[in-house]
């Protein structure tokens, strides 16, 4: 790994333009399930290369492969002109291949300077050269132009994006010819997005490959030179971005007529009375909420990552409680101030993070089905215990007996004890935050069935999805959320870039089809 | 066959190295058989199988209890002191001793739950205080042993039964207090509490109090303390040694028992095991005449080699197993074959080594 | 592949622990193979020639148990046995003196009570002017706080003289003599150093004494091949090893099945030893190096339903009540606890330039079953813990404060 | 920029300065001087050998793990010290090798049974410890060995009311912070105590910083055992146990800041947490508190010291609106990174900031 520093004088060798990273046929499965076949990826040197896809369409297994966590069941990867294959994300960075996750790896008690050097610290006369250390990544920070940013701070003592910023500086420090990023902005405000931009371009200047994964639309078009589109773990196309409308590459993604997909509301769904009532409520994460929530409805909650959606429900369920404004169910008046209330007065939360939030691993199927009871209703426990093999039977849950520990259960199964944990205590207003995120196509629709279900008892309905398709060919009405304020509430059938339009806050008229990122102004920030 | 896989189970083995050591003791001393000579070997576990109890809760919490041994030696004095000769004092003062368990294990939880102390520091500084607190307050010495019904309990029983001619009072004890124990951890308290273990966060989103889910464990652990104490008293008599270090010979039966530190997994019946296989290899250091100074070099490792079986055992099935998940990986959106939860059919081709899962509940 | 290497580097490192740990065993990890368990003459305890047993020292204090003491009959904190006078008139000065005890600690009943007995002992020197005040520091067992609780005096106190009560002897040496060094007087008492730069070394008899006491006792009532079991509450402290030594002697000699366990003091402990004992076959005699504990054994043989043996137990009301109520053959030896009110005396006579002995041998003379019931009624309403022979009887606050044994 | 962080080795010297300050008023009241050299001499002494075994203490800590065999490792070696010297100055150099070499070699087996056969640290070191404790109570009757004059100079004497054991312990302090800040093992010791799976993906081997870090703790209960049998003169089974300095050194270690969780610590923390317990006895002993009374104080000051920073060790979510939030500007990192930002994106590339409109 040479140790030069990242100067413009070191431009990799041939021109711009040339391949620097050829993936070939790259297939993947797991547990038997084929989630990547026949996918081709060429990165040219200093472009930005977008990677599009819905949720599951194997997006992060590929930047997975490619970062050595995974190895490609079948195809092959010529990184540089060599044929690659790597089995650990450290012979990936050394080679020049690095990965910026969304989940960060870093290390919160540490400094910028040990966590861009971790595993491999600079030494001099056998000692780590701590000076050399700082001195380095000062460099590398301020060729970034990021250099208000000091070497010695505390990563946990950084925004999102400036340990966002910390994670690019170490793929440059491994002197990086090719960085690919997923969802780099997900919890990014307006001017930190526009630095990142920004450094991109500065890379890309430098010779520097992005490969660029984000569902926001607006930035695909305004950074990305080509986009390569997958679905449903196949490649669908690879163009160059002036060849590509916003609506096409929509329709690329999305593949089949929306309607299809979704089921449709059942027979007999009527929109009752308002059971869930919020007025100019707020927290420190999220302000000026209203919302009224009818029996039979189903309000799709939409907006970009970190636009506080989570933080919505979390604060009506109680997690985060509400500091402001007042919480109505049934009319009266109620304060959760912890999940506990929440679940008494019949709401119920289907959490976005199903290992951290949702399931106890070590547990058996029943034991996680009857947590929910227990912890709140432990005298209906026993009722419980009768009605979750019908629950689980109806959701089609598929294990080896009740009694099986829940780490054994693919993704869709484990959402599926989620659902089920939540249905036996017969809630009346079901929150639902990411509930399909990474799980097989049968698991969604039993998801989405089982929303038109609630919906056809009487029961209501708020879900936060970040997939377009799912909040429009679901809900009745679609409140957007923006920098943690509702930003619109739109009826349903809304045309997808409406929905976009509402969350990126760039103003576009309903007849104006073809969003031109380049044209639009954004409005003016409150 | 399926009873010989689970003994070979890292959840099992507790049992195995029992039945081993067991043996081992009958044929070095045959009287050691009888019916009466067993039941004595009972009531002598049965003070450290109520602690393990108590403690086995607060570890599948994924808590730690340090304070039971400076707890015992507390309530043994205590009742020295406050019962003294007169015997109908014995009651009154049980229900005083009980109180004041409940009530070291209630700040024993707030501590670690409200203000967030890590409940190591917590049980070792009330280990340190409980102990120093007693000891000034009686002078190092209670002022003689309880009335005898007070020591009946630790002591005697039921003499000259047809079959087993001694049943101490002690082994019903620990056999109700085990009989409670098992029925708590099927009660949705004991669910909740080893699922709050696994993952706390979970948990707390599901609607528990975590507070005070953690809270009732450390009581149940200062209380099954307080009974053991009530064991000793009658077994051992009063003297400021009794209970001292019993909180790691607790600890140590736990993990023995196959249950993890750090919370979330482990069976009550096999901690209590565990009690039974530190005294079993107590009586066979003694019996087969091994140099008393070299008995806690041989305890040491076979601590060690029980754990380290499990662990590496328990680590390798893990990661076999997650490979024959199970068969609903429905490609499209065909119906995926209905295995209804109940009728588990058991699917030889896809569970090869299947090793059977079932909680032993 | 990998979890077999795992398997062999595990089995190296614990290769590698019993390698180091240089013990002479091989602690086969599966039970031993059953060796014959009949309680054939095993041979006595584990090293056969014991570290502890001093020949010389075992023959003195033999002598001295017969040699009637020298000084006040009623006072026995007083009388000395075979002393050898010195003469303190280079300390002799009037005015109330301070006193700094650096105290082993308080940790066990038997200290307990004496140093009950200590505070009320100064309290009448304090009336009688002869000490102002009396500084302690309790080293909480631990040799390392002891020293530096010496040094501390040494540099801090202003003390007039140190009263020391070591907390084991070797390690105690060279902090006592950087006491003697300050050329104020130091009196050490209950465990000696091996110095004599002290001007006096108060205690009893000895372990010796002890061992012979009690080992004859049982001897006398025993026959040979029967069995005695020795408890032990911990190894390394002198004064309980001399015990052990001179009694395993005896034992040896007189054919006596000897075998011994540390207890740690633990009475749970104790009758799990006992009744282990009792199921591999009968035990005639119990030799207990200190009392602590005593009534588990006894009780271990009423649950087993076997009848009471010889025993020999310590001074303490626990053992002295229940020999009491079972009318068993016992002996009740005494390691003088009224030794506790010697040092302050001593003092006093030292500033007064009297002579004291240069090794203050306290008589000591175990509790026989003709004067049990005279210590008995002496000691009436006394706790559990409490030592027959504390000698405070004359103290102020008898008997109320040893009865609600306030720790000062 | 830099917010000023007040991180827990600042609050734990504020908890020692708070204490020094108390105990000097009650010092006061019985008419001793706090600061005279007898009473400062008394304090630091108390200090070298907990401080020792704390400094080796904190490295395993802050690797995740635990050492509860420290208490028999320090008998051992204070007994394998004299002996080997048997009173003979010549034989100093070989004994402290050697006593260091079998601690090494217990520490060794910690690590491997910790890091190889995968058993959880508390597990481990007990059964290590009473393994110890067998070999100890098989192979030496009471007290043994001889130290000779020449090393006993170590544990009396002193610069002025400074002992030699401390200046020792905190020059053997310096060495392992600059180890723990200046070397790779060091750098990945926290990276395993933190977070292990960051630290793999990072390329880091997980095994050898907490191998290396459980050596270190054996070698430091050894130097300690080392220094007891210096004070004693002599070497004792039951040294180590007497001072009960196994929890005590864990006690002083979560005192001092690091976490028991791992990832987070600092040897100034430790040596703080030291400090305190060294007062703290210092002036209960003056006072001639009750020695049961003396446990009591302890236990209550352990609780509440690590109570007072651990509700901070929380990662808070970025807040917007409320006191700290990004959008009401009050998240002063955000605010302070808003303009820097701004500009630098301007800076960088004019043709996007003109494009991008009124911002």
């Amino acid at each position: 790994m040479s140790d030069a520093l990242l100067t413009d004088a070191v431009v990799p060798s041939g021109g711009p333009g040339v391949t620097v990273l050829h993936a070939r046929g790259i297939g993947k499965s797991f547990f038997g399930v084929k989630v990547l076949s026949g996918i081709d990826l060429e990165v040219r040197r200093g472009e930005v290369h977008g990677l599009v896809g819905e949720n599951g369409a194997g997006k992060s297994t590929l930047m997975k492969i490619l970062a050595g966590v995974h190895v490609a069941d079948e195809g092959s990867v010529e990184f540089e002109g060599r044929e690659v294959a790597y089995t650990h994300p450290r012979q990936a960075m050394d080679a020049g291949l690095v990965t910026v996750f969304q989940e960060f790896n870093l290390l919160p008690e540490r400094t910028v300077a040990q966590n861009v050097f971790l595993g491999r610290e600079p030494r001099r006369g056998g000692f780590v050269d701590r000076a050399g250390m700082i001195g380095r990544t000062r460099m590398l920070l301020d060729e970034l132009g990021v250099g208000f940013i000091d070497p010695a701070a505390r990563v946990g003592s950084l925004t999102v994006a400036e340990q966002q910023i910390v994670e690019i500086v170490k793929a440059l420090s491994f002197d990086a010819r090719v960085i690919s990023m997923d969802e780099p902005t997900a919890a990014l405000s307006d001017h930190e997005v526009e630095l990142l931009y920004a450094i991109v371009r500065r890379l890309t200047a430098r010779g520097v490959a992005v490969v660029y994964v984000s569902h926001r639309l607006k930035e695909i078009f305004e950074l990305c030179d080509r986009i390569t589109i997958l679905k449903d773990g196949a490649l669908v196309s690879t163009d160059a971005t002036a060849d590509l409308t916003p609506d096409e590459l929509v329709r690329r993604m999305v593949g089949r007529p929306i309607q299809s997909y979704f089921p449709e509301a059942m027979a007999g769904t009527a929109r009752g009375d308002v059971l869930l009532q919020l007025t100019g409520c707020g927290n420190e994460f999220v302000d000026g909420v209203d919302l009224s929530l009818h029996a039979g409805e189903i309000v799709g909650v939409a907006g970009l990552q970190g636009s506080g959606r989570t933080e919505l429900v979390e604060g009506v369920f109680g997690i985060q409680p509400f500091t402001r404004g007042t919480v109505r169910v049934d009319g009266e008046v109620v304060r959760f101030t912890h999940a506990r209330d929440a679940v008494r007065a019949g709401l119920a939360l289907v959490t976005e993070d199903r290992k951290a939030q949702g399931l106890a691993l070590g547990q058996s199927v029943l034991d996680n089905a009857l947590l929910v009871v227990r912890s709140v209703f432990a005298g209906r426990t026993r009722a419980a215990r009768r009605d979750i093999p019908g629950i689980l039977s109806a959701l089609e849950v598929s294990s080896r007996g009740v009694d099986q520990e829940v780490r054994f259960l693919s993704g869709g199964n484990q959402q599926k004890v989620v659902l089920a944990k939540w249905l036996v205590t017969d809630p009346r207003i079901v929150l639902f935050d990411e509930p399909t995120r990474g799980i097989d196509v049968g698991a969604k629709i039993a998801v989405y069935q089982l929303m038109r279900q609630l919906a056809a008892e009487g029961k209501a309905v708020l879900m936060v999805s970040s997939e377009l398709p799912e909040v429009i060919g679901m809900s009745d009405r679609i409140l957007v959320m923006r920098d943690g304020e509702p930003a619109a509430e739109l009826a349903a059938g809304a045309a997808e870039h409406e929905v976009l339009a509402a969350a990126t806050g760039t103003h576009a008229s309903a007849a104006d089809t073809d969003l031109d990122p380049r044209v639009a102004g954004t409005e003016e920030e409150r | 066959m399926n009873a010989l896989r689970t003994l070979v189970s890292p959840r099992g083995a507790v049992f195995l190295l029992l039945i081993v050591l067991l043996v081992t003791v009958t044929i070095l001393n045959p009287t050691f058989a009888e019916p009466g000579q067993f039941m004595r070997y009972i009531q002598r576990v049965a003070p450290v199988a109520i602690i393990a109890i108590g403690q086995y809760f607060v570890i599948i919490a994924g808590e730690f209890d340090l304070s039971q041994g400076s707890l015992i030696t507390a309530q043994v004095i205590i009742a020295g002191n406050l019962v003294g000769q007169d015997d109908s004092r014995t009651v009154p003062v049980l229900l005083l001793m009980l109180v004041f368990g409940a009530l070291v294990g209630l700040v024993n939880g707030l501590l670690t739950t409200l203000l967030q102390v890590p409940s190591f520091i917590v049980t070792l500084g009330m280990m340190l205080a409980l102990l120093g607190g007693v000891m000034w307050w009686t002078g190092g010495a209670a002022t003689g042993n309880p009335a005898d019904s007070f020591r009946q309990i630790g002591r005697g029983g039921i003499r000259d039964l047809p079959l087993i001619d001694f049943l101490p009072w002690s082994v019903l004890i620990l056999a109700g207090w085990l009989a409670l124990g098992i029925w708590l951890t099927k009660r949705p308290y004991g669910k909740v509490l080893i699922a709050l273990g696994d993952n706390a966060r979970a948990t707390r989103y599901a609607g528990a109090r975590s507070w005070w889910i953690t809270t009732r464990a450390f009581i149940i652990s200062s209380v099954s303390a307080t009974v053991s104490g009530v064991l000793l008293v009658g077994y051992a008599g009063v003297h400021p040694s009794v209970g001292r270090g019993y909180e790691f010979i607790a600890i140590t039966a736990v993990v023995l028992g196959g249950v993890v530190l750090g919370g979330g997994r482990g069976w009550i019946v096999a901690a209590v095991a565990g009690a039974f296989v530190l005294e079993a290899l107590f009586l066979v250091l003694n019996i087969s005449g091994v140099p008393s100074s070299l008995r806690d070099a041989v305890q040491g490792v076979i601590i060690i080699a029980a754990v380290a079986y499990s662990g590496v055992v328990f680590r390798a099935r893990r990661r076999t197993t997650p490979a024959t998940a199970s068969p609903d990986q429905g490609k499209g959106p065909d119906a995926p074959e209905r295995t209804g939860a109940h009728t588990s059919a058991p699917r030889p081709a896809l569970t090869p080594e299947g090793v059977a899962e079932t909680r032993g509940d | 592949m990998r979890r077999s290497m795992t398997i062999a580097t595990a089995a190296v490192a614990l290769i590698g622990v019993f390698a180091l740990a240089g013990c002479t065993t091989d602690p086969t990890v599966t039970p031993p193979a059953p060796s014959d368990s009949d309680p054939g003459p095993s041979q006595p305890g584990e090293a056969p020639a014991n570290e502890w047993f001093d020949q010389a020292l075992f023959d003195t204090q033999d002598a001295q148990r017969d040699v009637a003491p020298e000084g006040p009959a009623d006072q026995p904190y007083l009388q000395y046995i075979n002393a050898e006078m010195v003469d303190t008139a280079e300390y002799a000065s009037d005015g109330a003196k301070k006193a700094c005890f650096a105290n082993a600690s308080i940790s066990n009943p038997w200290r307990q009570t004496g140093w009950i007995t200590m505070n009320q002992q100064l309290k009448v020197l304090q009336e009688s002017g002869a000490i102002s005040e009396m500084e302690t520091r309790d080293a909480q067992d631990s040799d390392d706080t002891q020293i530096a609780d010496i040094d501390y005096f040494i540099e801090e106190g202003g003390c007039d003289v140190f009263i020391i009560s070591p907390n084991s002897t070797a390690a105690m040496t060279p902090a006592v003599e950087r006491a003697c060094e300050t050329g104020k007087p130091v009196i050490v008492f209950d465990r000696g150093v091996n110095t004599d730069c002290p001007v006096t070394f108060i205690h009893p008899i000895g372990g010796f004494a002890w061992g012979i006491d009690t080992a004859e006792f049982l001897i006398e009532r025993l026959s040979p091949g029967d069995k005695v079991v020795g408890l032990r509450i911990l190894p390394g402290v002198d004064v309980l090893e001399q015990r052990w030594a001179a009694a395993e002697k005896l034992f040896a000699e007189a054919g006596i099945d000897a075998v011994d366990y540390f207890t740690g003091a633990d009475p749970a402990e104790i009758k799990s030893i006992i009744s282990d004992e009792l199921a591999k076959g009968e035990v005639k005699g119990i030799w207990m190096d200190a009392g602590d504990g005593a009534v588990a054994a006894i009780e271990a043989f009423e649950d087993a339903g076997l009848d009471y043996p010889v025993m020999t137990g310590e001074d303490e009301m626990s053992f002295l009540r229940k020999w009491k109520d079972t009318g068993l053959t016992g002996l009740a030896p005494v390691y003088s606890n009224f030794q506790w009110r010697t040092p302050l005396l001593a003092a006093q006579k030292i500033f007064a330039g009297e002579e004291i002995p240069k090794e203050w041998v306290l008589p000591q003379s175990p509790i026989t079953a003709e004067e049990l019931d005279a210590y008995l009624t002496a000691n009436e309403g006394m706790p559990d813990g409490h030592y027959a022979k504390f000698g405070g009887e004359n103290l102020p606050g008898f008997p109320e404060v040893w009865q609600q044994r306030q720790i000062p | 920029m830099k917010r000023m962080r007040v991180d827990s080795t600042v609050i734990v010297l504020g908890i020692l300065l708070l204490t020094i300050v108390v105990g000097a008023i009650l010092v006061a009241t019985v008419g001793r001087s706090f600061f005279s050299p007898g009473n400062i001499r008394d304090i630091l002494t108390g200090m070298s050998v907990l401080g020792l075994v704390a400094i080796g203490q904190t490295l395993v800590v802050l690797g995740a793990s635990l050492d509860l065999s420290v208490t028999y490792v320090m008998s051992l070696a204070s007994l394998i010290g004299a002996t080997t010297m048997a009173g003979n100055p010549a034989n100093i150099p070989w004994a402290v090798t050697l006593t260091l070499l079998v601690c090494a070699a217990i520490g060794l087996a910690n690590g491997l049974i910790v890091t190889v056969l995968k058993v959880n640290g508390f597990i481990a070191t007990l059964g290590v410890g009473l393994i110890l404790q067998g070999v100890l109570n098989t192979s030496f009757q009471g007290s043994a060995g001889a130290v000779p004059w020449e090393f006993q100079l170590i544990g009396a004497t002193g610069v002025g009311p400074v002992p030699v054991s401390t200046i020792i312990m905190l020059a053997l302090a310096v060495v392992v912070w600059f180890l723990l800040s200046r070397t790779r093992t060091g750098a990945h010791l926290f990276a395993v105590g933190g977070d292990p799976e960051v630290a793999r993906l990072s390329g880091v081997r997980t095994r050898p910083p907490l191998i290396a870090a459980h050596v270190m703790c054996s070698l430091f209960a050894g130097l300690a055992g080392l220094l007891l049998a210096s004070r004693l003169g002599v070497g004792s089974p039951t040294v180590g146990q007497q001072g009960g300095y196994a929890l005590l050194s864990i006690a002083a270690v979560v005192l001092g800041g690091t976490l028991l969780l791992g990832g987070r610590g600092s040897i100034w923390g430790t040596i703080g947490g030291v400090a305190i317990f060294a007062v703290l006895d210092n002036v209960m002993s003056v006072m001639q508190v009750n020695p049961f009374l003396k446990d009591v104080v302890r236990g209550i000051v352990i609780v509440a010291a690590v109570a007072v920073y651990s509700r901070r060790a929380v990662v808070r979510r970025r807040s917007r609106f409320g006191p700290g939030g990004t959008r009401t500007g009050g998240d002063d990192a955000a605010r302070a990174a808003a303009p820097a930002m701004a500009a630098a994106s301007a800076a960088l590339d004019p043709a996007v900031a003109s494009e991008g409109g009124a911002r």
